[in-house]
């Protein structure tokens, strides 16, 4: 590596100190963290001198905790880390994850919604005016050159696929793996629009802070390189995956396992790289663009350096 | 109007009592049988225990008796009536009204509002029992003698045909009481009224009543109904007299004899 | 019973007595002593910030606050956020009290009804809101209805749990009286149960004004277009903390002034307990 | 003083009077009521399920409620979560209402030291917590301690708001008898304070016991690996209705229980108001 | 020990109290002066209001007089001492606490438990009082004139040298009242205890008294320290004789004056 090694942890013939390291999840134990139960499981993260220790709570509270260096690593999507730059937390995205960006606007079949100029004069349930759901359903509205005022917005919490199947609104903003999975399940079919079809935003990925970075940058690479191995092993095996899931959110097993099976089934294709990317890795003009976007919605004040967003150095060990 | 007439307002017949406490029962009042005349002062005295309150609650209709009955001017009774008077044994003011209010109360209740006259009158009552300078002062501003005193008063003003008493003057010192004393004869003979009065203090049993009623100790029996044939009206000079004498010898015996 | 009061009067007389310049100068202090406390807390919090050193968005110091406050309040948002609050507040307490007293007066009168009723009412109380949001969503819309829902429901149980104590610590020697003066069911209520009642009744008051104003936030947590909950939100999802504490802090003075309210309500209809 | 006391008896009086047989008649009707309530509000529920026809993920069944419930317990997990919360809530409860009496007995006695901590007691009421949540996790960590301060806050209030009016409501004549008698500071705490603020300050145990549960629900949506509030949260990502209603409904039968503790301890200690 | 020593037990000098009800100053004790000797009987007649409780307030030591001082025993007094047992106007029992409960309070106070010994003194004091069927009744369960002779119980048990007692037989009926009249007698005699007594009963007063005290209406003034020069052991035959009746006039006399 080009990083000035500090003396190597890994690499010692006799058992190498496992050093604890606490990830912060973005959302409850879930099957669609399956990667990172793979990791533990199957001792990525400890062949990497790593103690995992996965901690759920809220992405906005993660990221804040990570900027003051209270917590080293977390899951976080794109904007939001042009969002922490811009309110002037030194947090930089190391991983891409989600090679897609996750969140959808989906409505029953039957209401024919499947552009997003279609979205126009609707009624659209929201959980709130911030965080992934927004940028979301700016960015697709932008593709249609709808403004907000020309849709119904309505704020409903996380009560997406309950709003969307009692009709109380005629589409919703949700994560595509959550509320269209649910109805589809119930019998409901579902007509989707993707973001990631009108504008790529770097989607959900590994997180953590400049000083880590600059003084435990073979810790960073551990991180990196145990997630990368473990989102391949995913991939390559689902079955053996989604047990280990299982094991990890026993919950999410027995009556659950169809579900829990469909969201994990859905997750899989937003984890598999695109066809020219190198998995983990993000580019500079997506990330050009995404601080633009969010620059123009309004979210922050000026467009963040594209340069201070993220690094590929971890992935492609340049 | 000082001596009684022969027409009984208040007749009570057989009226029994008895309570349960926890398991045990409690026998309060035995059965008992007695009639008030028009403008009559009776008095009733007995052991603590004896069951006067218990009898009074009932002849003001607030507790049915267990057996018995009663008539109120010629009438069934079995209820609370608003030609009753009651006066409690303990002071029962509200807080969080003045003097003036409290006594206003029953007039409120009765009529709905108070009418000047209403006012000016309560006034004129509340200056008859000392209490002038004290209208708008609460309950609570008062001692003991003087709130017994708002009470009588409030009593007083709803002109009641048939006052029960249940000692009114109990906190009241020696002086007071007997001024109160003769301010309620002085009322009774002016209105007529008909007061059945409870007292621990044979002096203003014999001093105020035509008849002195003795209960016996628990259960109440009504062991005596001693005539006190003194004139009218009557003045404190009326307690040293050997007639006044011998009749407070003989209730006080009576009641010696229930011990 | 009268004695209980005269004491109640030399404790009371032997302050005063101390002289009136002793008093005035008491009174100054406690006058005092509430922003000095104030003044403290706010001290405090700027140490805190800079010896911790926390970055902004996890504690802003207190002058940022007050520039973020100063900049929302410019462009008139503030007020409307604040309006729509207070709006929650207010119907939901409205809803909550006027369904506590009735309820509470119910139960307090019929002990029997109490008990059968009592288990039910702690149910509703032990529900996580946040967790049957959205049940409630779909019963009330995520309009003004489910805020006012959710504030109704938290005032609704320590009102109902005052107003039952105090109806029942009515005295039955003035319920006595009244019956001997054959005072209606109506009369019964005005002229004795409810100030009878008050006293208790205000504890309760008290603490569903503080309540209410959390009350109001869980429903804007849910999901909200305006209000201060909203705000609070918002600048969470926008990692914007002075936002989020101008929000907070509005919502602190809120309550304060709601207990204010209640406070000096009570000191006019209850001046009679401090004569 | 006697005659209200004699008042009571006689209403309680004529109540037994009426004979043992009617006695026991309503003495079993009580017993029945509650779960006659109980059995119509289920029945009402799968009516409505059944009516309105709301998807499982919506509405559940109660039979669907009911599986799920036995299938949770099946495997064990179920009680792990349960002594999860109820640690929560325990040592909440505890850290929260000895503080509660503690500051209550002091504010109680010192009326100017209550006037100038009010505002700040109610301040602390109504701060969002959910708000501040970041601050907590980097003071408290995420583990439990985080969970038992946000019960502790949540169950103080209603007990300090008790205690203080329970100790001003103290008979000024059982203080000048104490006084007269040369008791200690700690035999008038013990022998006088404590058992005569009791009947009011088992008001606000009531109050603090419900609300308990809801501080040990809110903390754990703050983000937690175990207890009830984490299965409501993840019956919520799993789109596990059933689940979240088993959860919810074992913490109703939390807030039951509890709420049956205080009652049962308060009849117990206060046996002699009733006899 | 029927007749007063010459040592003065308790020495009031110069003890004045005023009070202010809001912004009005309202004078209740002017300047008072006297002396108890020791085994003496004295009792304290006067107005309602005319500051008798307050009295009785400052010599406990429960509120400090605006002027003027006290000695006790020879020393300086001005709080409370369990020497001196209280009385008060008002029944102050606990109401959690049983009868016996309360009795032994002041015991377990001043000596943290109560010994068996203890235990049994308590129960024969009850039972003097006429009380034995009710050690495990609690206050409320009680009669208010039964309270009043628990609380007797209680201050008695504590045998103190002098006793402050405010209107102690203030609610009992006439023959109860009589009787604790004289068990009072007995014990003083027999214990040699001080007593200073209010009562508005002139009777009691003249009964029991070595000498009465008689207060002014308010504020008040000692405007008399009668001297009842009757032979002890006395009983209530002594209430017919002239000599009693001279004395009781006086007082009585006495008490018009301040009107
Ligand atoms: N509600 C009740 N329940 C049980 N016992 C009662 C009740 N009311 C009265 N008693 C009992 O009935 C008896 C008579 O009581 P009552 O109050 O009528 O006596 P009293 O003659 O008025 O006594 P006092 O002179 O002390 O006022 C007493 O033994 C009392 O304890
Ligand atoms: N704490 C107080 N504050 C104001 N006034 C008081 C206080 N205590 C007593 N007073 C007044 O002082 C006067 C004397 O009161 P006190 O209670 O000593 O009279 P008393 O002789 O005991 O009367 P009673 O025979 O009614 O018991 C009264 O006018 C009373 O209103
Ligand atoms: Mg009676
Ligand atoms: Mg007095």
């Amino acid at each position: 590596t080009s990083l000035p090694a500090m003396p190597a942890t890994n690499n010692e013939a006799v058992a190498p100190a496992v050093e604890k390291v606490k990830l912060g999840l973005g959302f409850i134990p879930n099957v669609q963290f399956a990667p990172y139960y793979v990791g533990i499981e199957k001792g990525f993260f400890r062949d990497a001198g790593i103690d995992l220790e996965l901690s759920y709570g809220f992405e906005n509270d993660y990221l804040k905790l990570v900027g003051v260096d209270e917590y080293q690593f977390m899951v976080g999507s794109g904007d939001q880390v042009v969002l922490g730059r811009a309110q002037g937390l030194p947090v930089r995205y190391v991983l891409n994850w989600y090679s897609r960006y996750p969140v959808v606007i989906f409505a029953k079949a039957e209401r024919g919604i499947t552009t997003p100029a279609d979205l126009a004069g609707k009624r659209v349930g929201i959980p709130g005016a911030f965080g992934a759901s927004y940028v979301a359903l700016r960015g697709i509205l932008e593709a249609a050159g709808l403004s907000e005022q020309e849709i119904k917005l309505e704020s409903i919490g996380f009560t997406q696929a309950a709003a969307v199947s009692e009709d109380k609104v005629d589409a919703a903003v949700d994560y595509a793996v959550n509320g269209p999975v649910v109805l589809e399940l119930a019998g409901i079919p579902t007509t989707q629009i993707a973001l990631d079809d009108y504008l790529v935003i770097p989607a959900n990925g590994m997180v953590t802070n400049e000083k880590t970075i600059a003084e435990r940058p073979e810790l960073v690479q551990a991180m990196v390189s145990a997630t990368r191995q473990a989102i391949a092993y995913t991939l390559a095996n689902p079955d053996e995956a989604f047990a280990i899931a299982l094991q990890s959110v026993p919950e999410a097993g027995g009556e659950n396992a169809a579900v829990s099976r469909a969201v994990f089934d859905a997750s899989l294709a937003y984890w598999t790289p695109r066809p020219e990317q190198t998995l983990g890795a993000t580019n500079l003009a997506d990330w050009q663009a995404a601080a633009e976007f969010m620059q123009r919605i309004g979210l922050v004040d000026t467009v963040v350096d594209a340069e201070t967003l993220f690094t590929n150095q971890f992935v492609t060990g340049e | 109007m000082t001596t009684p007439s022969q027409t009984p307002v208040f007749v009570v017949e057989g009226v029994a009592k008895g309570f349960t406490d926890g398991y045990r029962p409690i026998q309060a009042l035995r059965p008992i049988s007695f009639e008030l005349y028009a403008g009559e002062i009776v008095c009733l005295v007995g052991p603590s225990g004896s069951g006067k309150s218990t009898l009074l609650r009932i002849m003001g209709g607030l507790i049915p008796p267990d057996a018995g009955a009663m008539w109120f001017e010629g009438r069934p009774h079995n209820a609370p009536n608003t030609a009753i008077g009651f006066v409690f044994q303990k002071t029962n003011l509200m807080p969080w009204r003045t003097i003036l209010q409290n006594v206003l109360l029953p007039i409120e209740i009765q009529q709905g509002k108070v009418s000047p006259v209403q006012r000016e009158r309560a006034e004129a009552m509340l200056a008859t029992m000392g209490l002038k300078d004290f209208e708008h002062a609460y309950p609570r501003q008062l001692s003991g003698g003087m709130n017994q005193r708002v009470v009588l008063a409030r009593t007083l003003l709803q002109q009641p045909r048939l006052l029960l008493m249940d000692e009114p003057f109990g906190q009241l010192d020696a002086l007071t009481r007997e001024r109160l004393n003769l301010e309620l004869l002085r009322l009774q003979a002016a209105e007529g009224v008909t007061i059945l009065m409870v007292t621990h203090s044979i002096t203003e049993a014999v001093l105020l009543s035509d008849r002195v009623f003795v209960l016996s100790e628990r259960p109440g029996r009504l062991i005596a109904q001693t005539p006190v044939p003194l004139p009218r009206p009557r003045d404190l000079t009326l307690i040293s007299t050997p007639d006044f004498g011998a009749i407070a010898t003989q209730v006080r015996s009576l009641i010696g004899e229930t011990g | 019973m009268f004695d209980a009061q005269k004491a109640n009067f030399t404790l009371r007389a032997e302050r005063k007595q101390a002289g009136t310049w002793r008093a005035g100068l008491a009174q100054y202090r406690m006058q005092l002593a509430t922003p000095l406390v104030l003044v403290s807390v706010i001290a405090l919090w700027a140490l805190l910030v800079t010896w911790q050193g926390y970055p902004p968005f996890i504690l802003p110091s207190p002058a940022l606050v007050w520039q973020k406050f100063l900049l929302m309040a410019a462009d008139g948002s503030l007020l409307l956020h604040i309006g729509v609050t207070l709006l929650e507040i207010l119907l939901g307490l409205f809803i909550g009290l006027s369904t506590a007293f009735a309820l509470g007066y119910l139960l307090g009168r019929h002990h029997t009804l109490e008990r059968i009723a009592s288990p039910y009412i702690v149910a509703s109380q032990s529900i996580p809101i946040v967790a049957i949001a959205p049940l409630i969503v779909i019963w009330m819309g995520s309009g003004l209805a489910s805020k006012v829902a959710v504030t109704a429901l938290i005032t609704f149980f320590p009102t109902l749990v005052a107003t039952i104590v105090g109806i029942r610590s009515v005295d039955p020697d003035l319920h006595d009286l009244m019956r001997s003066l054959r005072a209606s069911r109506w009369q019964l209520f005005w002229k004795l149960e409810l100030p009878a009642a008050l006293p208790i009744i205000f504890g309760g008051l008290k603490l569903s004004a503080t309540l209410s104003v959390v009350g109001a936030v869980v429903g804007e947590l849910m999901g909200a277009n305006a209000g201060l909950g909203y705000l609070v939100n918002l600048g969470r999802g926008l990692l914007d903390t002075p936002m989020m504490f101008v929000a907070i802090l509005l919502l602190v003075v809120i309550a304060q002034a709601l207990h204010f309210v209640v406070a000096t309500l009570e000191a006019r209809l209850l001046h009679w307990q401090r004569v």
